[in-house]
């Protein structure tokens, strides 16, 4: 198909290895073909409010697609598509070892954190670092990565100690084997919803109907499967 | 500086005077090139320059020859291509193949300007100059790092291109000779005045000195037969004259004393301390 | 025998050439259009004779001074169609600069006018005087001069801004990212194909898109520089 | 009276200058160091011996050509402390260059080489010889030569460089988001700072970071100029 | 270029010859700042270059004071800043002061190199070379851009400086007064060769003349009944002297003669051109 025929999903960088999946299940299921771009949902959102040509967008969270909706960039509220784990990461320290106190020792020289102001996961990583009273003790050792995947870079490279990142990221096929996790306990942080929206399309527009395949398949029980398999709940 | 001339057409005044007194400043002011605060400059029915009434005919259009100081050859093109620059449409393209011929330079045409020496860039600023065919030329010591040969060869140029086409020509030098062989007028400037201007002769010749004294002072005598030798401090170096040997007595050592050439005759007086 | 694992992952990634291919016509498409424009601004920076130069000498740096990201933000804005002046392009140029590649080359042309004319500013400012005069008096005009006399005879400091440029451009991406959107073929350059790569973790793909590029404007460069010194072999009298 | 929105939304936000300090500290540090390093750099270039000097010159350029967060994520590896380099800095110096000011330091004194290096090298490319000649049959020495005579006589180029050097790591981001990591106090420069505030949708405090950090240098900038422009006034003879 | 040449100590040697020859290449060689393929450099008991046993002494340690043609002042510097760049430690300040006096500089000591005129920049080039007290003095065309009043009191200069301090001079000169006037030996060069090298009464005259010889070129000639009577420019003035009227067809404007004091009798002798 034409390039211009091609639904254009904007996609939040933390949420594009699970999609390359979905992309190409959907892609056999409905013959029709996706270009997936990639950026910050920050970026995305502030295209998307200037005209980018995306159809659809698919958010790290449910702040920007709502920023969208209330701008009017859709005539449907986002909903989630999937929710989010939080994980503690470490290259070098065995999963025996590995557990939130150990952040507060003096093996643990730094910890990573996605920027908990653009990033849920970051957001939720305080949360949880908060509710387990280690906040104080650990906040000078805190260095922020301004992604879920440069976080993961600055864990993996072993220019920090110990960091949180996404389980998606951990579990992706570039990142396994890379280093020990343990998952957070859940009730430590509010849940890390992620929605996804599908942008205003005009009535005559050709991709409208495939756009609103694609959003619907977002929430098929395939995609699900999908979802689930990458650490999704 | 306050200076007010005029100047026949076609003729060749000569710009002298010492260091510092103004001469580049006035060419620049003639060609174009600096602005003076007031003044006028008229060449034939022109008006280049009137300060009073707002007319300043920019360098481009006054039709002028201009040599600089620093010649000024562009570097990033070679000889040939310098004066090649310089030709108008419709121009004598022949011109520039005598010319660098005339100038000893065609040989030296493809080279670049750092690639030559003193002399032969002042060669190419005065051949570069002239292939605009001027009506005003404009120099400033063009022939000042040039052997006398090649002084002599391109004033002859000079001279005859102006007799193929006449044309106004004023020049700086500092050079005499020059002012003899190639000036109409001569015209002196100290501390940006023109003190005086005239023909070489006027200008020159009422204070011409008398035959020729030099100063010495005896330092050694020595006496080898006949003939009398002196080793003597003139003008500024130790020389050795033979001088007539009744004088043995008078040019003891420190003894000052002149030497003066007269007609045909050379004489030596001693000088009372 | 064994392959290092890097090389071996260099050689298993299946390369995109299409960013490669959009980044080096940007980069030449920039560069050469910057040349036009940065020339009559250096060369009215150095010779003219209005008052205020200085202001406009600091505003033409501006761009360096904001993160690339935030200048594509404010550029999108101002591209954007329900702006003024993305509305003004698009209703005479019938261009809708926003996620095209107009847009980029207009973006990258702002983005990178310090580059082109500083160095070239700095440049006309050291040829002695002479040099102008000289053409003037021999008839030309200041056009003829610029063109013949005084761009060849700042050639380094030329090469200097083209370089600058040209590299600048090749390795730009924030405002790219912004305000191209990443769109496969028309604004997905590789500096931000690699970008994504790196994002994605996908290392070894990063790694070779990095290679080439750093191959190719290695190469250009070698190129350029050996070009220049031979032109320009500081003066040796025999 | 009423007050446009975007100037009363820049009012009301607090900003915090910490960035911004941070940001003019590390913008200074480098562009001084980096001159110090630039030009003998620039020297050899011009006046060196070695054949390999093409090479060289292209290989400064690089780092102009890889997106900046890129060449972050390299020098992340290398100044890790799992990597020898990294290693080899932390057991000698007790430095960890990663997440540390020092490193910001090295890092945007590494990006922005070519920005000090390519301007200065033209400059002193386009200086006749007969200056340095001179200045050795006066006796003296290569090093009192370049102090006292070619740097000097360079100026224009120099400050080029520097201005560049300075605004360009004013704006820089990409490396110093990468090996920073966002340390506020620490890392955490106005470039990220208004980097973040775009992200989060907050254009409010990014419009008045953005025009802090736009108004500082601009004045910097001006005053540069300016006194350059009185220094350095083209020849007009009187 | 082939050159071999020596130079007795303390002696000023003109260098003189076309435009192109390789004068300035020479000079250049001599101070270090061009290397020749192959060949030696000797002053006093030092060897400077020997291309055979790979010795190449850096011009800084030369010793030396070179003019150059295009004078390479130090556009950052004043004047005064110039000449006290070439001071070395443990010198003599105050000859910086004494040089600008004599150069008719102390007014100027605040310019900057481009503020000044040719010959005030000369001027410059001159005093510069001399506050290091050099041993060996290299001039290209020193006083070319000056006018004949500052060229005699700077020759001037020079002679009264070497009296206090011997030093040796290689001088490189169009002007026939000025090797007549200061060298002790002149050196031709044509094609990158010394064709002649002597003093100038055996160079220029073909004859081992001892005494002083005082160089003057016809600037007009007149016939007054029995007397013929020339204006020449001799020794920097305008001068009026009556010859024998044997030598009318000889003595034309422009011919280059000199004066020779001998034993008791003055000879004029005309120059080949
Ligand atoms: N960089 C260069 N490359 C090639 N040839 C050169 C270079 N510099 C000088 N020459 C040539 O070498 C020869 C000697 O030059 P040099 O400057 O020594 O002459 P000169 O005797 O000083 O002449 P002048 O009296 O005109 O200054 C000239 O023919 C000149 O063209
Ligand atoms: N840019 C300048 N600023 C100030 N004074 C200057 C400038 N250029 C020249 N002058 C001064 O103006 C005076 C006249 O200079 P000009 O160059 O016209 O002298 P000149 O007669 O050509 O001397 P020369 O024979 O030495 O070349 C000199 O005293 C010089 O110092
Ligand atoms: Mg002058
Ligand atoms: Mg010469």
């Amino acid at each position: 198909s034409k390039p211009s025929e091609k639904i254009v999903v904007a996609t939040a960088a933390n949420v594009q290895y699970v999609m390359k999946e979905i992309q190409q299940e959907f892609e056999k299921e409905s013959g029709k073909k996706i270009e997936i771009v990639v950026a910050s949902s920050g970026k995305l959102t502030t295209q998307i409010r200037e005209g980018a040509p995306f159809d659809v967008f698919v958010s790290a969270d449910t702040k920007y697609p709502e920023e969208i909706f209330k701008n009017g960039g859709s005539d449907l509220k986002p909903e989630v598509y999937a929710t989010g784990a939080l994980v503690l990461w470490s290259k070098d320290i065995p999963e025996t070892d590995l557990n939130p106190q150990i952040l507060a020792t003096g093996q643990v020289k730094k910890i990573a954190v996605p920027n908990p102001k653009t990033a849920p996961y970051g957001e939720a990583a305080v949360q949880a670092l908060n509710a387990l009273k280690l906040y104080e003790q650990t906040e000078k050792k805190l260095v922020y990565g301004e992604s879920i995947a440069q976080t993961a870079q600055y864990i993996t490279t072993g220019s920090v100690e110990a960091g949180f990142n996404a389980l998606s990221i951990v579990l992706s096929p570039e990142m396994k084997g890379k280093g020990h996790y343990i998952l957070v306990d859940s009730s430590l942080y509010k849940p890390i919803q992620q929605a996804a929206i599908l942008l205003k399309h005009s009535e005559t527009s050709p991709k409208k109907e495939s756009s609103e395949a694609f959003y619907k398949f977002l929430y098929s029980p395939k995609a699900k499967a999908i979802f689930k398999r990458y650490g999704y709940k | 500086m306050e200076i007010d001339f005029s100047l026949p057409g076609n003729s060749i005044l000569a710009l002298t005077g010492p260091s510092g007194a103004g001469k580049t400043t006035l060419l620049r002011q003639i060609a174009g090139l600096a602005i003076p605060g007031s003044g006028r400059v008229t060449f034939g029915q022109n008006q280049w320059l009137d300060t009073a009434n707002g007319i300043h005919l920019p360098a481009q259009q006054r039709h002028i020859g201009f040599i600089f100081q620093d010649y000024a050859l562009f570097p990033n093109m070679t000889v040939m291509q310098n004066l090649e620059f310089a030709l108008t449409r419709n121009r004598n393209t022949e011109l520039v193949g005598h010319l660098l011929e005339t100038a000893g330079l065609t040989q030296l045409a493809d080279r670049k300007p750092h690639q030559l020496s003193g002399g032969q860039q002042q060669r190419v600023a005065l051949a570069r100059a002239l292939v605009r065919e001027p009506e005003l030329l404009l120099m400033d010591e063009p022939f000042a790092a040039l052997d006398p040969d090649m002084q002599l060869q391109l004033q002859d140029l000079l001279l005859k291109l102006r007799r193929e086409r006449p044309f106004t020509v004023i020049l700086v030098t500092h050079d005499m000779g020059e002012i003899f062989r190639l000036a109409d007028q001569v015209a002196i400037m100290e501390n940006g005045r023109l003190t005086r201007i005239g023909t070489p002769g006027e200008v020159y010749l009422n204070d011409k000195i008398e035959g020729l004294l030099v100063y010495g002072e005896v330092l050694t005598l020595e006496r080898n037969n006949e003939t009398l030798t002196i080793h003597a401090w003139i003008d500024g170096k130790i020389r050795q004259l033979d001088i007539p040997s009744h004088l043995e007595t008078q040019m003891q050592p420190g003894t000052r004393f002149t030497l003066h050439f007269g007609a045909g005759n050379s004489e030596i007086r001693v000088l009372k301390t | 025998m064994t392959i290092h694992p890097f090389i071996h992952s260099l050689i298993q990634t299946k390369l995109d050439f299409q960013p490669l291919l959009l980044t080096f016509k940007l980069a030449s498409i920039t560069s050469i259009l910057l040349l036009v424009i940065a020339l009559p601004i250096a060369y009215w920076l150095v010779f003219g004779k209005f008052k205020g130069r200085g202001v406009v000498e600091a505003l033409i740096g501006m761009p360096l001074v904001l993160p690339p990201s935030v200048i594509g933000f404010y550029l999108l804005l101002a591209f954007s169609p329900s702006h003024w002046f993305g509305a003004l392009i698009e209703d005479w140029l019938g261009l809708r600069l926003v996620f095209s590649f107009q847009g980029l080359v207009i973006a990258s042309i702002l983005y990178s006018l310090p580059f082109m004319v500083y160095p070239i500013r700095a440049g006309l400012q050291s040829l002695p005087a002479s040099l102008r005069e000289a053409s003037y008096t021999l008839g030309k005009s200041e056009w003829q001069t610029v063109v013949k006399v005084l761009i060849p005879n700042c050639k380094p400091a030329i090469l200097t801004a083209f370089v600058l440029t040209f590299a600048h451009t090749v390795g730009e991406f924030g405002v790219v990212l912004m305000i191209g959107g990443n769109i496969p073929g028309v604004t997905k350059v590789a500096s931000v194909a690699i970008y994504n790569e790196v994002e994605a973790l996908n290392y070894p793909a990063a790694n070779a898109y990095a290679l080439v590029l750093f191959a190719i404007t290695f190469i250009i460069l070698l190129l350029v520089y050996s070009i220049n010194n031979r032109l320009l072999r500081v003066r040796q009298p025999a």
